[in-house]
């Protein structure tokens, strides 16, 4: 009996010390943002996601940044001035930019910024070009090649980069003299005059702007001497090639953060939590938030608790939630908010046979599908018809997305409220799948399989009711909807398995030429794993149009070709533009001081404060 | 220890009569679920109907008697099928642990010597692995899907029976039955399940039943973690893992959602509970070590 | 010589699901101060939960359901269960057939002996018990006391684990020893050794002893009277010669045929009773004996009476009921 | 005994080899793609990678090499306590675990101590009132506690603690105790947050770590009582048969005495070998436990890295624990014979 006494005890000491803890406004200096965004590096060079993205925001600085919400104006950061074609900073028709460097600022580890970090930086973005990075998106306009491997591929005419490689890793002597003049291209782009940085392109780049303003990391500002005692990049021409594409880990600045930014890096806590202070010493106001932690809580239930009790002061809330929080006090919710990204199903107009399990019998007997059924503009466009937004908007979005109307988003050039756009009709899918594969398709039927990652329920449900709505249609329509883990759909992807697979695109920078290229550009992202009859279609219809509208600089005409583009893909249907989603903030309404541009990545706490209401 | 006296022993306590009447219970809704619950196709049952598209649960109602999960899976339809996929992976599960175990155990206990070293120090290797980890291991490797939960789990669940089995075998190998069976040259296969196993077979039989239970936890366990089931598959682990984010509820009503949570939570719960009973009561009546004196029960 | 225990019409049934086992049936008899009283009988018989009848240590579902056990003139099936904690290991104490199973393993002998003084002398210490403990020890002869006081029951041999069990039994110097198969699980010689053990501390303590075995050797060696029990009952009772001498009772006459006699050069074949003891619950109505006695008549069917055939012997067979 | 150990410590080595391989046996099921989906981790990251820079990636980790050689080279590596990096921790194999160790220690320390002793308090009342309405009560009370599945019941108790009481958060410190943690004052001697906090006067940090230790405490207890309590009803039962019982009685030691000092102690030698295997699987982690409590411990990195495939992180954790249960039952062993003196010379 006494061990029942001790316990009865001990809970309600803990009882009382624990009641004392709850307090109305928590932690008044501090904001705790609970996510589930994995950080997954700290160099602003390397980082390519948001997660990684909104610390590097708010602890590096660009030369310039948006103002405010908007995505076309501007206020200098680093530079003092905004270049445009009035106050002579722009020149040469779009192809010299100019920036006046401030004076004055300090990195945190006490550096001055000078213009040489400047040009530093951009060139030691464009070295280190790992795979899959963002570098090519400085590389295209000041080198006019997508990658640092395709223009040594191009330069050097080697097959390909490892190449240039003897076994132990070193450079063979007979490349060592065209590997220098690859860096005095380089070298040349970026250049410092006296207290000005000069960025020299290659052909005029309407976007540019926008790509040296986006504050997740690519255009980020660090401080030479400080990276070069990392062990990086020394910003010299020998061996430069060392520092290309490193292994994630191994580059100095993966767990180091030096900027200029309001918010100087405490503590990346890996997998848990990362916490920034305030930087005293910042070149502005100091902010007025004291420290931000950005916690990683995968468990939603986890989330809304910590939200509902104040330990959080926003958290990520899946679309699917938002109803269980709606009446939750003192809980700020801003819906409608628009995004730069889009989901689209992409067809694959050349499946794999060989080993593919996802294509029933690979033939057009009922029992499965041949290897180009989606090159078949009917087969697509009765899928199209297949899909029925209405319901999908309304009950898995709550209303809070849009349907495209072509690949260029709601909030940018080119975008086409009356453009023309499918519709969920049982009727004209039918006539399609009639005259798809002549007559073949509607009597024989098919069987195949739509992957799609495992946890990604929009995903899941677009498949199941494609799935479902095609068996209703014809009961030889038969499509089995299978969740797999990440590694298998990954494999079956880059293989060419997946006879259709939904892929979603954040816009890099706010210009169409950032949607119309992966998508329908025949050197694009997802082209590839389209297939080559998609790549062939996309050389013929699309490619053209394309490359002309980024010659133009009027908005005007850009927007003309930018409609064109989008009825042609109407017409071809090379995949189902699912939706444009609206974004929703959810945090404390103690918070202040939010404002919203979609281009940001996660919260600019440098405006944010707290108060009681 | 006859088969009569083991039922006579079953319904002694109220707790194992509430055993066996739960997994009878539970494999009646089993065997009938066709006629509980009429699959929508009757090509895949198992896969669950759906009422619409919507991501929030909707309460019990005439047509749904359970209500809906997220995506407006049928809860009642879930809980009927998903008392076969229960059954379809204890069993199975547990029958080739089972199975596996008693073979190696088997030869690992008669044969002894280098034999049983080299089987035993396997047997160490496989239970070297914390399991609940190494299931989710071999199941994300081998994919998403019922038949690779099971995989996975008998390839880290025979250990348990391999060991009971072994140990049973030393103690009966010094037995005067298997000494004699011996020494007039009866053969070692039919000395195996002629004299020993029967004799040892009792520890299996309540460790089966005992993991009946456990085995179907950790099967929804990885469908939980989202590794385990396919997608709108009749399955109660999966169920549970569609209430994880509901659970919650809302501001001021904090049971708005119960029903996602209660009916598989609470069907998952009762059919391990029948199992554990069950097998608690069979250890009582078949474990010697733990009778009464002079048999005073 | 006055009387120390008497045991009157006990009855100690177990209730199981198949049937009452009547274990003990009815027995009566008595112990005198001093003196060595013999319970002999297969085993089954209930020999021993007479004994733990008389300690009140009758585990479930077993239970006294009648009788009287009347120690030094109290009855102790009427007293509460702390007197007669109390009684237990200080007036009465018990030793048993296995010393290894009935020490426990986990403690030191010295512990053991020690606490059986504390439970019953709280105000003695610990040392002082010890001490007792260690001389007690060296009255049972066992060699180098102080030091077997430290070790675990698993370290003796099992003649030294016995003499152990003797000390922590009579080191409260108890009125009535109840041995209960002291000397079955041991060698001949070390068994003969106990014996003269429990001789020696009897004539000592002046304690008197239940002495129960199956074995009549040792009977005849060490009992001043006997009483043969046969399927919960005491079929036969008297002083150790008229048993040995002229058995009544055809189960002693049987018992008595079956041990090897010496003298008679081993010729003849031995005697064995036909048949074997039947389950607790299987024994038949009236003579429990009949089914396999030779002499068995139709009265038999009814439960035979306890005749005195003659002084301070008595027997229960209708035999020897006058009016048959 | 010396002996004995050094013998269990020889199987080590051959216990670590045979699990580390086991693991690269079988990630040969995985294609190099699917391996390479450790360091690919989503859909997003695949944004601007082409087919050339996949094969490129999986030529840098090695993954396309076969069986053999890659084993080969991780034990290369091991030898000179390289566990290698992990993608999934964002750190060396070796510091991820290092780092985790000690909350989930903590948590083991704390869970031990009310599962053992409640469980065995539990069980002992159970057994001596063996079939009666207690013994009733107890057994169905531990057995829906056995048959409760963790992700049921863990959520259901931190709505309770948290969502309803509001009173003992998820998570391991609250944000004003954490800047304390990490601040340079604060010493760390154990890594484990309640004994650091009281080693450094900071009696609110301990607390604060205390509180946040509830619910899982809790939740593993509730689940881990039925496993001690059924093995010590049943040892109990058991050594409550024996005759040495019986013995006791005899001599006149009190009913309270025949349970906890006789019957008890005898009892207690298999409850000791569970309890080891008790806390050596929570030491290995109690994976949902921790997700479910977003508690940073071992079992949450396990999870995380078998479901992303992270297998040199897999590999670490599965060395780490083979290492863990080879020397922790040594241990057990060790102390087993302390209390059961029949094994000492043995």
């Amino acid at each position: 009996m006494r061990t029942g006494r001790f316990l009865a005890l001990s809970f309600a000491v803990i009882l009382v010390f624990s009641s004392l803890a709850i307090a109305q406004l928590k932690n008044p200096d501090t904001i705790v943002i609970a996510t589930i965004g994995d950080v997954s590096t700290l160099d602003p060079h390397f980082s390519y996601d948001t997660a990684s993205g909104e610390i590097i925001y708010n602890v590096y600085e660009n030369l310039i940044a948006y103002k405010g919400e908007s995505l076309t104006e501007f206020v200098p950061l680093l530079a003092t001035e905004v270049p445009s074609f009035e106050n002579g900073l722009i020149k040469d028709g779009g192809k010299t930019y100019i920036f006046p460097i401030r004076k004055g600022v300090k990195f945190h580890n006490g550096y001055e910024l000078t213009p040489e970090d400047v040009a530093y930086s951009f060139k030691r973005c464009m070295i280190l070009d790992r795979s899959g990075g963002p570098s090519w998106m400085l590389l295209d306009p000041l080198l006019g090649y997508e990658s640092i491997k395709d223009l040594v591929r191009d330069k050097l005419k080697v097959p390909s980069w490892e190449d240039l490689f003897t076994q132990d890793g070193k450079l063979k002597p007979e490349y060592e003299k065209g590997m220098r003049e690859i860096y005095e291209m380089i070298d040349r782009a970026v250049e410092v005059q006296d207290d000005k940085v000069v960025f020299r392109l290659v052909k005029p780049y309407p976007p540019f702007l926008n790509i040296l303003a986006q504050g997740a990391g690519w255009s980020a500002i660090v401080s030479k001497k400080w990276c070069v005692e990392q062990g990086d990049w020394p910003g010299t021409p020998d061996e430069w090639w060392k520092y290309h594409d490193p292994q994630k880990e191994k580059d100095p600045l993966y767990e180091k953060m030096n900027g200029t930014g309001p918010f100087k890096l405490v503590e990346w806590k890996k997998g848990e939590y990362v916490k920034l202070e305030r930087n005293e010493a910042y070149w502005r106001e100091p902010a007025k938030i004291r420290q931000v932690v950005i916690r990683r809580v995968d468990e939603w239930a986890t989330r809304r608790m910590l939200l509902e009790k104040g330990d959080a002061d926003a958290v990520y809330v899946p679309r699917q939630y938002l109803p269980q929080i709606e009446k939750m006090k003192g809980i700020r919710i801003i819906r409608g908010l628009p995004t730069l990204a889009i989901e689209v199903v992409l067809f694959n107009f050349n499946i794999r046979v060989e080993g593919n399990a996802y294509i029933g019998s690979g033939k057009l007997d009922g029992e499965g599908i041949p290897s180009d059924f989606f090159s078949d503009v009917h087969v697509r466009k009765g899928f199209c018809y297949l899909f029925d937004w209405d319901t999908y908007i309304k009950e898995v979005w709550n209303g809070e997305a849009l349907q495209p109307t072509g690949i260029v988003p709601k909030g940018l050039l080119g975008y086409d409220p009356n453009g023309p756009k499918y519709s969920f009709n049982m009727e004209k899918a039918k006539e399609e799948f009639m005259k798809a594969w002549n007559g073949e398709v509607w009597n024989k039927g098919f069987k195949f399989t739509i992957l799609y990652n495992a946890g990604n329920e929009e995903r899941r449900i677009a498949a199941e009711m494609l799935a479902r709505n095609a068996r209703k249609l014809n009961p030889k329509f038969k499509i089995e909807v299978r969740g797999v883990q990440w590694s298998t759909y990954l494999s079956d992807l880059t293989k060419g398995n997946l006879p259709l697979f939904i892929m979603g695109w954040l816009a890099d920078y706010p210009d169409p030429h950032n949607f119309v290229q992966p998508f329908l550009g025949s050197k694009g992202a997802f082209m590839a794993y389209q297939g080559r009859n998609a790549v062939d279609l996309a050389k013929i219809e699309f490619d053209p149009l394309i490359e002309k509208a980024m010659e133009i600089v009027d908005p005007k005409d850009r927007e003309k070709i930018y409609f064109e583009i989008q009825r042609k893909e109407f017409e071809h249907a090379p995949h189902i533009l699912l939706y444009q989603a609206m974004g929703v903030h959810v945090s404390r309404t103690w918070i202040k001081g939010w404002y919203y541009n979609p281009m940001r990545p996660g919260g600019d706490f440098y405006s944010l404060y707290k108060s009681a209401d | 220890m006859g088969f009569s006296w083991v039922l006579k022993g079953l319904f002694k306590s109220p707790t194992s009569v509430l055993g066996v009447c739960l997994v009878l219970f539970f494999s009646i809704i089993a065997l009938f679920a066709p006629w509980i619950a009429p699959p929508e196709y009757p090509d895949e049952p198992y896969l669950l109907p759906k009422a619409g598209w919507s991501a929030e649960p909707s309460p019990p109602s005439a047509e749904h008697p359970f209500g809906t999960t997220e995506g407006q899976y049928d809860i009642f339809y879930g809980i009927v099928w998903g008392a076969r996929t229960a059954f379809k992976v204890g069993l199975i599960t547990v029958g080739f642990s089972a199975l596996i175990g008693i073979v190696v155990g088997s030869i690992s206990g008669y044969f002894g010597g280098w034999v049983d070293e080299v089987i035993m120090r396997v047997t160490d290797i496989f239970m070297a692995f914390p399991f609940l980890v190494a299931a989710m291991v071999l199941t994300t490797i081998l994919g998403k899907g019922l038949d690779k939960i099971m995989i996975a789990l008998i390839t880290f669940g025979w250990m348990g029976y391999a060991r009971l089995i072994r140990g049973s075998f030393l103690a009966a190998k010094e037995e005067l039955y298997v000494l004699a069976a011996k020494a007039i040259g009866v053969s070692d296969l039919s000395i195996i399940f002629k004299h020993i196993l029967p004799n040892t077979i009792y520890p299996v039989i309540i460790q089966a039943s005992m993991s009946m239970g456990s085995m179907v936890v950790s099967a929804s366990a990885l469908s939980f973690l989202g590794i385990g089931a396919p997608e709108g598959y009749a399955d109660w682990g999966q169920m549970i893992s569609y209430a994880r984010n509901w659970i919650v509820g809302a501001p001021g009503d904090a049971l708005k959602y119960w029903y996602t949570f209660f009916y598989p939570g609470g069907a998952i719960v009762l059919f391990v509970l029948g199992w554990n009973l069950l097998g608690d009561a069979l250890r009582d009546i078949l474990d010697p070590k733990l009778r009464g004196p002079r048999g005073a029960r | 010589m006055s009387r120390l225990l008497e045991v009157l019409g006990l009855k100690t049934y177990f209730f199981m699901e198949a049937g009452i086992g009547k274990a003990v049936d009815g027995i009566s008899f008595y112990i005198d101060e001093g003196e060595v009283f013999g319970l002999v009988g297969e085993s089954g018989c209930g020999k021993s939960v007479t004994a733990l009848s008389i300690m009140r240590l009758i585990p479930p579902p077993g239970r006294i359901v009648e009788g009287k056990v009347i120690f030094e003139g109290e009855d102790l099936l009427k007293k509460t269960s702390e007197e007669m904690r109390d009684i237990r290991g200080k007036k009465i104490s018990m030793i048993f057939q296995e010393p290894m199973v009935a020490l426990n393993p986990v403690y030191t002998i010295g512990f053991q002996i020690a606490e059986a003084i504390i439970v019953h002398y709280p105000d003695v210490s610990w040392d002082e018990a010890w001490e007792r403990a260690v001389k007690m020890l060296e009255r049972v002869g066992i060699p180098n006391p102080r030091r077997r006081a430290e070790e675990y029951p698993y370290q003796m041999s099992g003649g030294m684990r016995q003499r152990a069990m003797i000390a922590m039994a009579m080191i409260n110097n108890p009125r009535l020893l109840i041995a209960d198969e002291p000397t079955t699980a041991l060698d001949v010689t070390i068994q003969a050794q106990i014996l003269e053990l429990m001789d020696e501390l009897k004539r000592e303590f002046k304690t008197s002893i239940l002495f129960i075995t199956h074995d009549l050797g040792v009977i005849a060696e060490v009992s001043d009277r006997v009483g043969v029990m046969y399927g919960g009952k005491i079929v036969e009772m008297g002083d150790v010669f008229s048993i040995f001498d002229e058995p009544l009772h055809p189960y002693t006459y049987g018992l008595l045929s079956s041990l090897p006699k010496l003298n008679e050069e081993g010729k003849n074949r031995l005697y064995a009773i036909p048949g074997v003891v039947p389950d607790l619950l299987a024994f038949p109505e009236g003579c429990r004996f009949r089914d396999r006695c030779s002499c068995a008549f139709l009265k038999c069917e009814d439960d035979p009476p306890m005749i005195e055939v003659k002084e301070g012997h008595w027997v229960s067979c209708w035999r020897y009921a006058e009016d048959v | 005994m010396l002996a004995y150990i050094v013998r269990r410590l020889l199987i080590l080595p051959f216990i670590l080899i045979g699990v580390t391989f086991l693991v690269f046996f079988m990630m040969q099921f995985l294609d190099p793609v699917q391996r390479l989906a450790a360091y690919i981790k989503s859909p997003e990251e695949l944004k601007n990678l082409s087919s050339e820079d996949i094969e490129r990636l999986i030529k840098r980790y090695g993954l396309d090499r076969p069986l053999w050689v890659q084993y080969l080279e991780w034990v290369k590596k091991i030898v000179h306590l390289d566990l290698g990096w992990s993608e999934v921790a964002h750190q060396p194999v070796k510091d991820a675990i290092l780092s985790r160790f000690p909350a989930t220690l903590e948590l083991a320390l704390f869970a031990v101590f009310p599962v053992i002793w409640v469980g065995i308090w539990l069980g002992v009342i159970s057994a001596v009132h063996r079939d009666r309405l207690l013994d009733q009560v107890i057994r169905v009370f531990a057995i829906i506690g056995w048959s409760l599945p963790s992700f049921v019941f863990g959520i259901f108790i931190l709505f309770i603690l948290y969502g309803v009481l509001g009173l003992f958060p998820p998570g391991r410190l609250s944000l004003w105790a954490q800047a304390v943690v990490s601040s340079q004052e604060f010493k760390s001697y154990t890594g484990l947050l309640v004994i650091d906090g009281i080693l450094n006067g900071r009696f609110d940090v301990a607390l604060d770590a205390l509180r946040h230790l509830v619910g899982p405490i809790i939740t593993l207890s509730y689940l881990w009582w039925a496993f001690i309590l059924r093995i010590t009803r049943s040892s109990m039962l058991e050594a409550l048969n024996k005759e040495y019982i019986t013995t006791a009685r005899a001599k006149g030691v009190p009913e309270r005495l025949v349970i906890h000092r006789h019957a008890k102690r005898n009892a207690l030698i298999p409850v000791v070998t569970v309890a080891g295997m008790m806390v050596l699987g929570l030491l290995g982690g109690v994976v949902i436990t921790e997700t479910i409590f977003d508690y940073p411990g071992i079992g949450r990195l396990a999870a995380t890295a078998s479901q992303q495939l992270d297998y040199p992180l897999i590999l670490g954790i599965t060395l780490f624990y083979g290492f863990l249960l080879v020397v922790g039952n040594l241990i057990v062993d060790v102390l087993y014979a302390i209390i059961d003196p029949r094994v000492r010379l043995e």
